[in-house]
């Protein structure tokens, strides 16, 4: 955050930006492979548009990647990019508002032609009319430069002109001396069937990291390195939320000893985890691509019914599709994980924006008292243990349990603590034992700490049973339109959903200590939060970052925690939707900060509003 | 199961709840039957249904049943059936449930062909919510959302079922207990998704829609039986029988021994053959109306493709996917 | 409620039960219009079983009718009948819990045979075996007596046993010294064409009249005569709620000057309201048949589209389906209103029981920062205002509108005051004048009031327009992804919800003074509430009775109106679900009353609550 | 509108967002152009979508316009053509909007007949979701979601048309600027539901999927053209025909010249037989594809009879209803 401009700065922002078809997602994420490989800590946001390949230089067509990188704890990709690399001048002044002055300008000169600033609705030159006078510029040739580069392999220009990502990626490399060696063999590997293109490629990348070395820059550009991160694991990867997830996917599966079926139809920016699902029979899960989503909640549930983890995800308009079929988990008692990876809204809204607006879907959205475990993923990497724990519920408790994560968390990546799967618990699920009988355990029988039923499955050739979304008799599960039972039911279902706060841990504090303010987020807001209230406790403010990663029911303590605050504040990507949780489940006054634009929070932002609340000082400076 | 099983063994305990004289009471015999006559076993068959008075069948079968929610039968039972396929999955609907608010399934499943075997209860009507016109109803018919007679043109299922490319399609009457245990499991040896319309009498709210095909009395004259390889012949005597028009393509009836017309005259009855499919389920009365097989194609069935790859070693395979892609190694 | 044996009771509870086949229903509607043609106010329910036409004589075959009728005011059908009339074993046997000690039971002789007792599940004759010592009970030969009163007209057995509960009725009409004139009007109108049984039931109903004037029926059977009430208005009919929202609907558009689109798909307890709506077109309704709940919501947005005011409805999973497009209502914000006619959940439930526990699907129930209006009914008669003004927000506010209503009050009839059409104000809508044209008065120009913007129909030759699911540019309505444009429709939806409240009523308390303990409450509970804080005041205990019709915005005042009492209780037919908006609206601790067994509240339930939760005492005893 | 209005005036003023080669651009093109020859009033005209990328149409159209959810345009338009039957109302959709989400919804619009111009932009791929095969993909197509090949036997369109019993079916190219254009005012004049189906090109997911049946080069091989009324040829030098095969029931295709075959064996296409409409869409490769208007049949449209009765009493009527049934009165 508070990155110096040049020498050794602990973290720095660097943000990419040019036409989708310039290779900009490419770019970031082999420069965020260098980042990992050269040891810091990082967080990064691809920032696409809507439109599948919109026309060339064009403003809505701009697509950007940032990377925050540092040797301290980096929770998100930045507000305020230290360095932009512009391809085009419709890259150029899309991104200019979110600079801070002083920032570095990269920028592709031969791109600034006079059709091409038509094409962003520029009537000036934003080179040449001084409105780039509070920035470093650094303009240079980029595209003659490559095709220079690359003259010898005898590519067509087109194909030429696609290397100029590589030359700047080169260029930026050397600026923070890092690696090329991962994107040297990303290379080799992706265009092994084709000779010239895999030398033109590695000569732009080369090109580019020279003329670092020996151009005479000046001023502009310096080598600036930052230090290693102090990490503590053994082993790191880089992963996605969406990555991440198919992950922890997998391996609930595998601690539960149960296949999974992960039934889907594709919708923005849902389909990742699809996609990364796709082709793992061999790790125990099958894929179904359905003709619609109540089709892919449906035959999830038809196969938990059959004895496999059915697992469906979607994002907010297709959850609303699945209400009715969960209501019929709910009255089954089945195991299901539903996945909402939220965007946008409301209706189709900005399929490609992140928000958080779905948790009152989440937590009340079905009609009749249909009570769903709902528990939130908070970063990338989270979203591993998160499914775990998700499918933890899901199988022990015999129900649906809701997962919220959004695009920004899908499509984000991090440095990842390479998990040990051994050490996990395994999950238990309550299948009925080979000695089991109808008569020894009945079909309804319920696990006294969980009131889950058993888990019984067609093929099981002891038992026998049918069951449906009308209301069942407690006792045998027949149908019953019985006052007293319905009643039981009621009460059943409350409790079941109470009972999962006996398993799950006590709500502990991120960051500072019980006193002043706490601030009370969920999601995909963690990196802001945690990076705000960091800030904020340097400044001496008395705050806490709680952080909830089980909003229904919430950890047993969350009540008694928060009230040893003077103000609980809670931000969020909505119009106050965990605010209206609180009230509801602990009466609890809370301060909302809400913000429905699309796009996280600034870290910047959320200082400001902590420093507006602050009620106690800490008494000295602490580094939270 | 060790020793022979019999129809009454396939009755669940609960006690059935249609009106008194409901087609659906003979419907449930003949499945009873047709699990007895196939010694299917209980442990390993699924009832899947959806939501409507037919849909209650699966409480009353000694099998495993999942009655779900209105339109959907045909995805959980997909589900069911992808997760495992060693299971034997009926798909019981109506034509309200399977056409109406279902008829999207209904298409996919036909079109994936997955090995289901669906029986639609057709009797033109919403049963359980109390009489309103369906997607089936002819035009005109009166009924409390009707009330000056329907105006949609009715969606014919045997037609929708050839449109969505189904493999097998058959059509029966709910009282015929001779032969509709039969089609029943001709559908379920059927590898791929079997369609059987069974023509069902809502005694409450539709009475008698199909009494000329299925009264005793009218059948012969008002019903062609479909056997592959034999002449589409009916009436009492079997002395009509069915022709192709080739300059209108439709199907025409013809007496035989009337305008020199003999046995070699009449169309035989293919049922591979999609078009004759189409031609059979295209005619209207005065033309009789199909019934029995009226098309059935082999196919390999969609889950057999859907395939697990199993291996022994899963959680060595999640420590590898795990470690997929480079690694920052600190040590 | 406190119904005396003999003599001259205020008020009196009858129930009729039988199976589906014996004509309990028509019996009750028939009795019911001679109760108010006598002048009584009255409340009924009837309450049949799920099955179309269950086995006869079993115990879930049985059909009853509740009526209460009376002098006082009555505004529920009773908890405990003061009268049964049962027409088998299984009729009395199911009844019997609610009968209070000394009821009076007419049952049906002829029916408690040994084969009908044991299709009752009933090993020994209750008739005989001193299961009813603690009522009067009344044995009467009714299907023998029937016989022989039609015999003269040569029915077959089985019409002519089907006239019995003409005969039951005739006796029970001498009983309350009721007019069997209506009844012999529908006779003669329902027989019309079948003159053999138009003789046949008219002489069982005068035969059953007979009966009680000349048979020597000593103490069990004696008349009572229940005074008129003291009515207010000029006029009455008796109505269910279904057909009271039916001309609310219809009068709503005559008001708007709009024609109506009423499109639906059959659903338990909704497709009632369809029924009543079918071929009104020549009152400017017509109706649609869609192929399911999605395209009947769709078709109606598609109507509001296009000028007409669109209308669907459905029950609790119906309108789960209906969630993904009310979005697009919202993000397109045409008006459109939706009516929940709830019935027992989760899932199919028991969908020909009541409850009121679709309130969070309402009021949170999708996904995105979605907010919608929701409005509620309180009685059948209500439905009507409440539809108007359900209609009035929708055209007025340019928005989606939730009407919850419910299978009770849906089926459920009371004496309705004839309103005056002419009094209502008419419905104002935000279509351009004629004058208007895009430049004057922009497409997107929104109301200052309301926010609402203009309603614009194709075929309208002065615009021309696009709209849909994406978000809009806030002026000019064209698709924006910009940050700050969707912060700003997201605070304009916010506030246009927000407005709403300016525009509806002040709550006001229903019963009682400001003080002591406030009875919060919504919805069908309306009746129950009502009479037990009437009767806890007669005790002395300080409460009020304040309903909502408006739920979401809440009433302005609310907040500070139950700020004044000690105690808030809210009774609910559902865990809890106003109570979760009244704490997250208005952060008031409240006690929750709930129950959730398909079957409205007792008033003898509530009255035991108010007892309980007693703070205050009033100063002398009124009658509230 | 007093003055001629041509192409371009039908052209919004939204800027176009589709992938630069998209076939969809041709489709718009030839949209502008089927408005501009009929004269159509752009304030009675309305185009309703779903979603994908075909159906973000509607905004570049100079018309009424809603763009809707996934899957459900139809039902809308249904909506829109009930309220108002004078508006003339087009339907833009795709393979996934219409046939996997929205499937059941064409089939009820198509079997209830209303009066839509239903237009499915066909590129066998959902493009907006970035590539994942659709109903239409062919078995064995890659995705994102089938790297293995998918597995599915696809929808074919016209053939669901049919059996949804549809009154109107053609199919063109979208870069057939001057067929296309006229086929969508030959559905636009049909009373009642027409669906066309518009092969169009995806060239960043499925590229060139059609190639053989659009390019200039093979399509006179590999697409037959039925007029009604004209033999069915086919060829470069139109000297291949179809036949139908009675053996089979199926069409081949036959040489002008040889085997003794000449123009007489053709069949001649007549649009109104909802068997020759199967015939041709059941015809697969080598085979070639049918295009143009392949059924049509006179009918009347559903919303003719769903009528208003109008009474200029309406506020009267309205007090009558309120006053149905017995009344108390307490004068
Ligand atoms: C989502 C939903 N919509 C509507 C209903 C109401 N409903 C129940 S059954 C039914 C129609 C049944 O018709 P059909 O499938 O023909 O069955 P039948 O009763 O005639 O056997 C309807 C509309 C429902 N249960 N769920
Ligand atoms: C309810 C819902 N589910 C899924 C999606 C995601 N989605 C948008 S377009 C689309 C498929 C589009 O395919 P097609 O209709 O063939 O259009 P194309 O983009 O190919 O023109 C999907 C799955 C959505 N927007 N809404
Ligand atoms: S309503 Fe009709 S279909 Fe339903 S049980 Fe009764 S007779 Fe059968
Ligand atoms: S993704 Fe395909 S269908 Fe969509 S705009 Fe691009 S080329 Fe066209
Ligand atoms: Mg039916
Ligand atoms: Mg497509």
């Amino acid at each position: 955050m508070t990155s110096q401009t040049s020498g050794s700065p602990t973290s720095q922002i660097v943000r990419f930006a040019g036409d989708s078809g310039d290779g900009i997602q490419l770019q970031g994420a082999q420069f965020t492979h260098a980042s990992a490989l050269s040891g810091h800590d990082l967080a990064t946001f691809p920032d696409f548009p809507a439109e599948i390949r919109a026309p060339a230089g064009t403003r809505f067509g701009v697509s950007a990647f940032q990377i925050q990188f540092g040797s301290n704890r980096v929770t998100t990709p930045g507000d305020a990019p230290d360095v932009l690399v512009a391809f085009n001048p419709a890259a150029l002044v899309v991104n200019l508002p979110r600079l801070p002055k002083g920032a570095l300008i990269i920028a592709d000169a031969s791109a600034f032609t006079e059709q091409r600033l038509r094409r962003a609705d520029l009537d000036a030159n934003p080179m040449e009319d001084g409105s780039l006078a509070d920035y470093r510029v650094c303009a240079i040739d980029i595209a003659q430069l490559t095709l220079e580069a690359v003259k010898p392999f005898g590519l067509g220009t087109k194909d030429s002109q696609r290397c100029k990502n590589f030359w700047a990626l080169g260029l930026v490399l050397w600026m923070f001396d890092q690696p090329r060696e991962p994107t040297v063999a990303w290379i080799r590997a992706r265009f092994r069937a084709n000779q010239a293109l895999l030398d033109a490629n590695l000569a732009a990348l080369n090109a580019g990291h020279a003329y670092g070395e020996t151009a005479e820059l000046g001023r502009e550009l310096t080598q600036r390195h930052v230090p290693e991160a102090p990490l503590k694991a053994i082993e790191y990867r880089t992963i996605t939320g969406a990555e991440a997830l198919a992950l922890g996917i997998v391996a609930a599966g595998e601690l539960a000893d149960t296949e999974v079926m992960f039934c889907s139809y594709p919708i923005t920016p849902a389909s990742s985890l699809l996609h990364h699902l796709v082709g793992l029979e061999d790790a125990g899960v099958t894929t179904y691509q359905a003709e619609d989503e109540i089709a892919a909640v449906c035959s999830a549930i038809g196969a938990s019914y059959a004895g496999k983890f059915g697992i469906t995800s979607s994002s907010g308009p297709g959850i609303a599709l699945k209400t009715e079929a969960l209501g019929l988990a709910v009255a089954t008692e089945l195991p299901l994980l539903v996945v909402n990876s939220q965007r946008a809204g409301p209706s189709t809204g900005m399929p490609t924006k992140t928000e958080q607006s779905d948790l009152y879907q989440a937590v009340y959205g079905r009609n009749a008292d249909s009570p769903i475990p709902v528990i939130a993923a908070r970063s990338p990497g989270d979203c591993f243990e998160v499914a775990i724990e998700a499918s933890r519920i899901a199988l022990r408790h015999m129900t649906p349990v809701i997962l919220l994560t959004d695009g920004y968390i899908a499509n984000a990546s991090e440095l990842w603590p390479l998990p040990d799967i051994d050490a996990f618990a395994p999950i238990p699920t309550n299948r009925p034992g080979p000695a089991d009988t109808p008569e020894s355990r009945p079909v309804y029988a319920r696990d006294p700490a969980t009131e889950a039923r058993l888990w019984l499955a067609p093929g099981d050739s002891a038992y026998l049973y049918r069951v449906g979304g009308i209301e069942k008799d407690f006792y045998t599960g027949d149908i019953s339109y019985e006052a007293a039972n319905h009643q039981r039911m009621t009460d059943m279902r409350a409790r079941k959903l109470a009972r999962v706060a006996d398993f799950i841990p006590d709500q502990t504090v991120e960051l500072g200590d019980e006193m002043g303010l706490a601030v009370v987020a969920w999601g995909s807001t963690y990196g802001a939060v945690y990076q705000a209230v960091r800030l904020a406790r340097e400044e001496g403010i008395a705050v806490a970052h709680i952080h909830l990663r089980h909003i229904n029911p919430l950890p047993s303590n969350l009540g008694e925690l928060l009230g040893r605050y003077d103000t609980v504040l809670v931000p969020e990507l909505n119009t106050g939707q965990l605010a209206t949780v609180l009230r509801d489940r602990l009466l609890i006054n809370c301060v909302q900060i809400n913000q429905v634009s699309g796009q996280p929070f600034a870290v910047s932002t959320l200082l400001n509003h902590l420093r507006a609340h602050a009620t106690v000082r800490l008494q000295e400076v602490r580094h939270g | 199961m060790a020793e022979a099983i019999v129809r009454k063994d396939y009755a669940s305990d609960q006690e059935v709840r249609w009106c008194p004289g409901c087609g659906d009471y003979s419907i449930l015999k003949a499945v009873h039957r047709a699990l007895a006559d196939a010694g299917a076993d209980p442990h390993n068959t699924v009832f899947v249904s959806g939501i409507g008075c037919s849909s209650r069948l699966p409480y009353y079968v000694n099998t495993y049943g999942f009655h779900t929610i209105h339109g959907r039968a045909p995805t959980i039972a997909t589900g069911v059936k992808l997760a495992n396929p060693a299971l034997d999955v009926w798909v019981i609907t109506g034509d309200g449930d399977g056409l109406s608010i279902g008829g999207n399934h209904l298409l996919h499943a036909l079109r994936r062909n997955i090995d289901l075997n669906i029986l639609l209860f057709n009797n033109e009507i919403y049963g359980l919510t109390k009489g309103q016109y369906s997607p089936t109803s002819r035009e005109g018919t009166r009924s409390p959302t009707s009330p000056g007679g329907s105006l949609d043109q009715p969606v014919v299922p045997g037609l929708f079922a050839v449109g969505a490319g189904a493999t097998f399609i058959a059509r029966a009457v709910d009282i015929d207990q001779k032969g509709l245990p039969g089609i029943l499991n001709a559908g379920r040896d059927h590898k791929g998704t079997a369609f059987i319309e069974i023509l069902q009498n809502c005694i409450v709210y539709n009475e008698d829609v199909w009494q000329s095909v299925s009264s005793k009395k009218t059948a012969a004259d008002h019903q062609v039986l479909c056997v592959h390889g034999e002449p589409l012949l009916f009436g009492k005597e079997r002395t009509q029988g069915l022709r192709l028009n080739l300059a209108t393509l439709k199907l025409e009836a013809v007496t035989l021994g009337e305008n020199g017309i003999d046995i070699s005259d009449i169309l035989v009855h293919d049922e591979t053959s999609t078009t004759l499919a189409h031609l059979l389920l295209s005619m209207h009365s005065p033309l009789p109306t199909p019934m029995g097989i009226i098309h059935r194609r082999p196919t390999a069935s969609f889950e057999q493709a859907f395939r697990e790859k199993k291996t022994g070693q899963r959680r060595q395979r999640v420590k590898q996917l795990l470690r997929r892609g480079d690694l920052l190694d600190r040590r």
